[in-house]
Parts: structure tokens; sequence; C-alpha cells
């Protein structure tokens, strides 16, 4: 509000209009005269009635503040009337524009009593506060057009590099705790599914033909009585020694006495299973 | 003896750094932030501080040369000299494009009188906006909605992003040139005024 | 005195030229050749001798910055700084991906039950073991065949690597964390707690 909107000023009238195929569309209709075949240019021309109707009144060097508004109706319907004609689908904003203006006009022509005429407002203080934003919001979309535009005005710097080919491919991580838990999960999911005797009877052998695998993995060759731990009783050596057995069985490992009563050696089978091509 | 070899020493890092910076600048597919650009460069052990002077001192290398350190909303990039453009965009069959003026007058409302519903665009401008206009801006990412208006029908509400402000090469909304405020309304209080030009500074 | 103007004219020519073929440079995606230089600088009636003399005087400039003019098959492009490549590469570093939950019960179930089967992992899963997994696990050397079971089909049975236990920092499987009794685990999380996190800690 601290802006007052001049009328007069030529380098802003100059400014707005924009160009219609390349030719300057500035007072050139002075008499509101428009060749029919021009008209859809004119109306591509402007970005809206708002544009039109600033436009009409910056070529009448008006003030908008004090929009006289029964000449720029008067105009502004040629202006529509002539679009009704050609290009309706494209007018159809213009006619909401031309109608609030038929209605300031006929408000302002109609006397009113005296007592109203101090509450009421000016019908026009609407539309002249639309004009006066849409002039603002028009001088700012001429300073974004102005202003260095990236593809345009500047470009930007690109070099090339050879880094990518550094780029590590990065593994997922797992810690110790997520292993052990993953397996605890594991087993819970087991436990639901199998009955439960069975599977702990399984389960036991099978542990000991791990550890004894295990062992074998650390050490190539283990004497025969270094499976068995006495503390875990009869039940416990039973247990190893089927899963010796079972191991043997499966052709997993070897039991070799090199002569009679001589200590008993487990080892790893070949180690050619590690190949692929066992 | 010793600080001169410790000058050295210090000039050598300085230059490393700067090549680093330059390099990862020049690389980088979006402009990086100070706060990108220190992580980035973690093993360097660089502070802020130092990060801000070796910035300004590429930036003073480039002055005069054919592209130039710029700091944008986003963050900082190389481009070049603004009065190239024109032998620049030669290079390229296809010309740039020229944005209509409706399309203009609805990103400048959005970007002087945001946060602001399509409602408010097509009243300041009295025509209706074509969903194919505010399609463009959204996919240019030049434009996002925000918010909506709780009023009947919840209007959605746009804002300008950085992506905006990095094609104009501006580093926020207030160095875009001013305009006048927008009038009251007639029959509203001033407060509105006030309101919608808070908003706009404090979106960014 | 003309000369000296003549000169000043000169330079200045020379280094608007120099700002716009390393602008073009900067900008153009692919290396460009003196040819299409030439061709782009029509306008501004250079030379091919003075282009060259204007591309060596940029690759001097650039010597010692953190990106090089360099010359390759089809032409003329700027590069980063060979001994850059290591720093720079961390723009494209992806953060590592996570295993997934079956991918970690079939690693657990070989360490704590090798030598296993893939039959035997599935029947305690309950659900089929995809190759992919078991190939992942292969190639992160992590697990390997160290047999087949005599029973028709003759199945792989895996077991754990020595990899396995570096990457875990265990000298031996008997160091894995004991496991509570699938029993007690439901009672007992107190216990689950304190052992997981005590790992943990050893891990790192």
């Amino acid at each position: 509000m601290s802006a007052p909107v001049s009328g007069p000023n030529p380098q802003q009238q100059s400014l707005p209009l924009g160009f219609v195929r390349g030719e300057p569309l500035l007072d050139k209709p002075e008499d509101l005269y428009i060749p029919p075949d021009a008209l859809e240019l004119i109306l591509d021309s402007f970005s809206g009635p708002m544009d039109l109707l600033l436009y009409l009144i910056r070529r009448q060097k008006l003030d908008i503040i004090d929009l006289p508004i029964l000449p720029i109706t008067r105009q502004y319907m040629e202006y529509v009337d002539m679009m009704k004609n050609l290009k309706l689908e494209l007018a159809a904003d213009y006619l909401v524009m031309a109608a609030m203006l038929a209605e300031i006009k006929s408000r302002m022509l109609l006397p009113r009593p005296p007592a109203e005429q101090d509450e009421e407002l000016d019908p026009r203080a609407e539309l002249v506060r639309r004009l006066q934003e849409y002039e603002a919001i028009r001088e700012g979309a001429q300073y974004l057009d102005e202003l260095p535009q990236t593809g345009r005005d500047n470009f930007v710097a690109h070099s090339a590099t050879d880094a990518r080919q550094y780029v590590e491919q990065t593994l997922p991580d797992i810690t110790l705790a997520e292993l052990a838990l993953a397996f605890s999960q594991a087993l819970a999911q087991a436990e639901l599914q199998h009955h439960h005797q069975v599977h702990r009877e399984k389960l036991s052998t099978r542990a000991r033909m791990s550890r004894i695998m295990d062992m074998l993995q650390q050490r190539q060759r283990l004497r025969f009585a270094e499976l068995f731990d006495v503390s875990e009783g009869k039940q416990g050596v039973v247990v190893s020694f089927l899963a010796v057995l079972e191991l043997v069985k499966e052709a997993l490992i070897d039991i070799v006495q090199v002569d009679a009563f001589s200590e008993i050696h487990v080892t790893n089978r070949d180690p050619v299973y590690a190949e692929p091509t066992a | 003896m010793k600080s001169m070899l410790r000058t050295g020493i210090l000039f050598m890092q300085n230059q490393q750094l700067k090549q680093i910076v330059e390099a990862i600048l020049f690389v980088a597919e979006q402009p990086l932030s100070e706060t990108q650009l220190l992580e980035h460069l973690q093993d360097q052990k660089v502070s802020r501080k130092q990060l801000s002077a070796i910035l300004d001192e590429i930036a003073a290398d480039y002055q005069e040369r054919g592209v130039q350190l710029q700091q944008v909303a986003s963050g900082y990039r190389f481009q070049t000299r603004p009065e190239l453009g024109g032998i620049i965009s030669r290079l390229w069959q296809e010309k740039p494009p020229r944005y209509s003026q409706a399309l203009l007058e609805t990103l400048a409302l959005i970007a002087y009188r945001q946060p602001i519903t399509r409602g408010d665009i097509e009243e300041i401008r009295g025509v209706s906006v074509s969903s194919q206009m505010m399609k463009t801006l959204l996919e240019r990412n030049w434009v996002k909605v925000v918010g909506h208006r709780e009023v009947p029908g919840r209007p959605q509400l746009y804002a300008t992003t950085a992506e905006f402000l990095d094609y104009f090469s501006l580093q926020d909304l207030s160095e875009l040139p001013a305009i006048p405020a927008p009038a009251e309304k007639a029959k509203d209080t001033g407060q509105t005024t006030q309101t919608t030009a808070e908003t706009a500074t404090a979106t960014e």
C-alpha cells in the first residue's frame, strides 16, 4: 500500500503487453479496431482478463486507484463482444470479468440513499485491489524472467572423473549377537514345527556331530579319546559314539588305527571335498 | 626453520583440500551444501570455518574464469559466466525454453505470495489456472504442495522449492527483487497483508 | 601507445576466448576435438593455432587444481586429478544393504549345526532355502561345502570357513555365543539380552 501505482509511466506501459509472433503489440489498436483475423493473436497476447483490463487502463494513461469504470467497461465489452463471435471458449474468463464490470457500473450509476453511502464501500474497491496486486505480480513475473536462468543464461559445469572405479562394493555387516539371535529364532521356529521329543533326540546327536566336525576343522587329526568327555556321563559318551558312527557312515570322517591297540585317530575326510570337483 | 616447514605443510594441506573440494563440486550431480561437503571430507578433519575459507578462496580463483563458483539455495556449484550464456547455448540445437507470460505470472504469484492456493492465483490473475500449468510447475520441481488451507474443500497450498531457487541462481527468497506488497482486501483488516508477507519469508 | 592498446585488446580477447573454451568444455557432455571447438568458435574467428595456444594455457592454469584439462582419444575434457579418485568415490558410496532374516538364520544354522545340508536347514526353518542365498554365503566366503551326505541325491554338506571365524573375531567355533535352549528362551529374556550385548561389544 506504500507504493502507489502510478498511471502515466511510459516505461511500464511499454513493458507489459509483450509480443505477438515477434511483433510488439503496444498501442496498435488505438481506436479499438481489431481485424477479425488478428483476434486470436490478441487473445494469445493477453494472459487473461486482468491483463487486458490493465492494458486498457494503461493505454489511456489512467490511474488504477481512480478507476474510470465507465469507459473501461465500454472498451472491455467491445473486446469481449468480438471474442464471443469468434472464440467463445477462449473468452469464458473474460465473460466473468465482463459481468463483474457490468455489475460495478450499474451499482455506480444507481443513486443510493445518503445513509447507505457512508457505509458501503466503493464498488470498484475490490477490482482496484485485484488490479494493483495483479500489476505487482506482473512486475514479479518480469523480474523472474530477467533473472539468470539455468540452461538459458548459465550452465552447470561438470568435470569427468575416473573416481567411480574406486567405489567399493560394501557388503552387509552382521554382529555375533545378530547371528546368535537368528539361530535362536530359527530354533524357536523349529520348536513350533516339530514334535518336541523327537526333535530333542535328533538334535543332540547332530549337535555332537557338528562339534566333532568343528574340532576337525580346527585340527586335522584328533585322538579318539578327545571326542569323549567323561564328565558328561554314560549318556554323553553314547551320544558321542553315535555321532562318530554317524559321521563315519556319512563318510565325513575317517577312523585310523595304525596298529592293533595303538591310539585310534579321527581325521577329516580327504580335503578334496572342499574343492568344487568333489 | 621449523615454522617454515610447518607453513609449508599447511600450504600443502590447504592446496590439497582446495583440490578435493573443487573436484567434488565439479563431479557432484547436485549443488552441495557446506554440511554435505563436510561429510565428504570427514577423513580430512576439516572444520566448517576452514571449509568456508576454502570455498572463498576457490570463488576468488575462479572470479575471472569461464566457470565460477556459485552459491545457490541447495549449496555450491560451478556454473558458466552469465555473459557467456548466448555463446554456449548455441552449442545445443534446441533453443532454451521460453516460458509463457501466464506461467511466469503463476510462478511469480507462488514465489512472492506463498503459501497460496490455486483459487488465490485465479482470483488475482482473473483467469482459471489450467491443471497443465500446475503440472508443469510441479514436474519441474519448482513448486510443491506444503499443506492445505482449512476452509471447505481444503485447497492445497503451494510454495516454491529449493530447485526453483537453484534454477534462478538464488540463495533464498529474500533475493527476489521486491514488488509492492499486496493491498488489503476491501472487507478484511490489514492483518491479512502482513501475515502473507511474513509467511512467505519464513517458508524457505 | 597504439601497440600497447593493441596488446591490451589482444589480452582481453585472449582472456575471453579462454573463458569461452573453458566454459564450453565444462558444459559439453563429451570430449571435444579441436575441430569441434573451432566449429563452436566460428563467430570468434579463431585459428587452429590460436586455439592450440589457448588449450595449452588452460592446461597450464589447471595443472595444480582439482580438475585438469585432459586430452583423450576423442578430444579435450576436464577430469579430476587421478590421485583424488579414492576421496571422490565417496560421493557414490552407498550404505551397505542389510541381510534378510532368512539369510541370517541360514548362516546361524550352518554355524551352530554344521555340517548341515540344505535339506536340514529347510526342515528346521520350515521354508525352502533359495539357491541365491547359498550363493551369497558361498561368495562371501563364510560358508563352504565340506562333503556330501551319503544318501540318495548326495546333498552337499555346508560348514563355516576360517574367514567366517575371522570376520567375527573368533578363534574357533566354541566361542560362538551360547544359545539359550528354546524352551527357556521365553522366560529367560534377561539372560539372552546380556549374552547378546556382551557378544556385540566383543565383535566391534
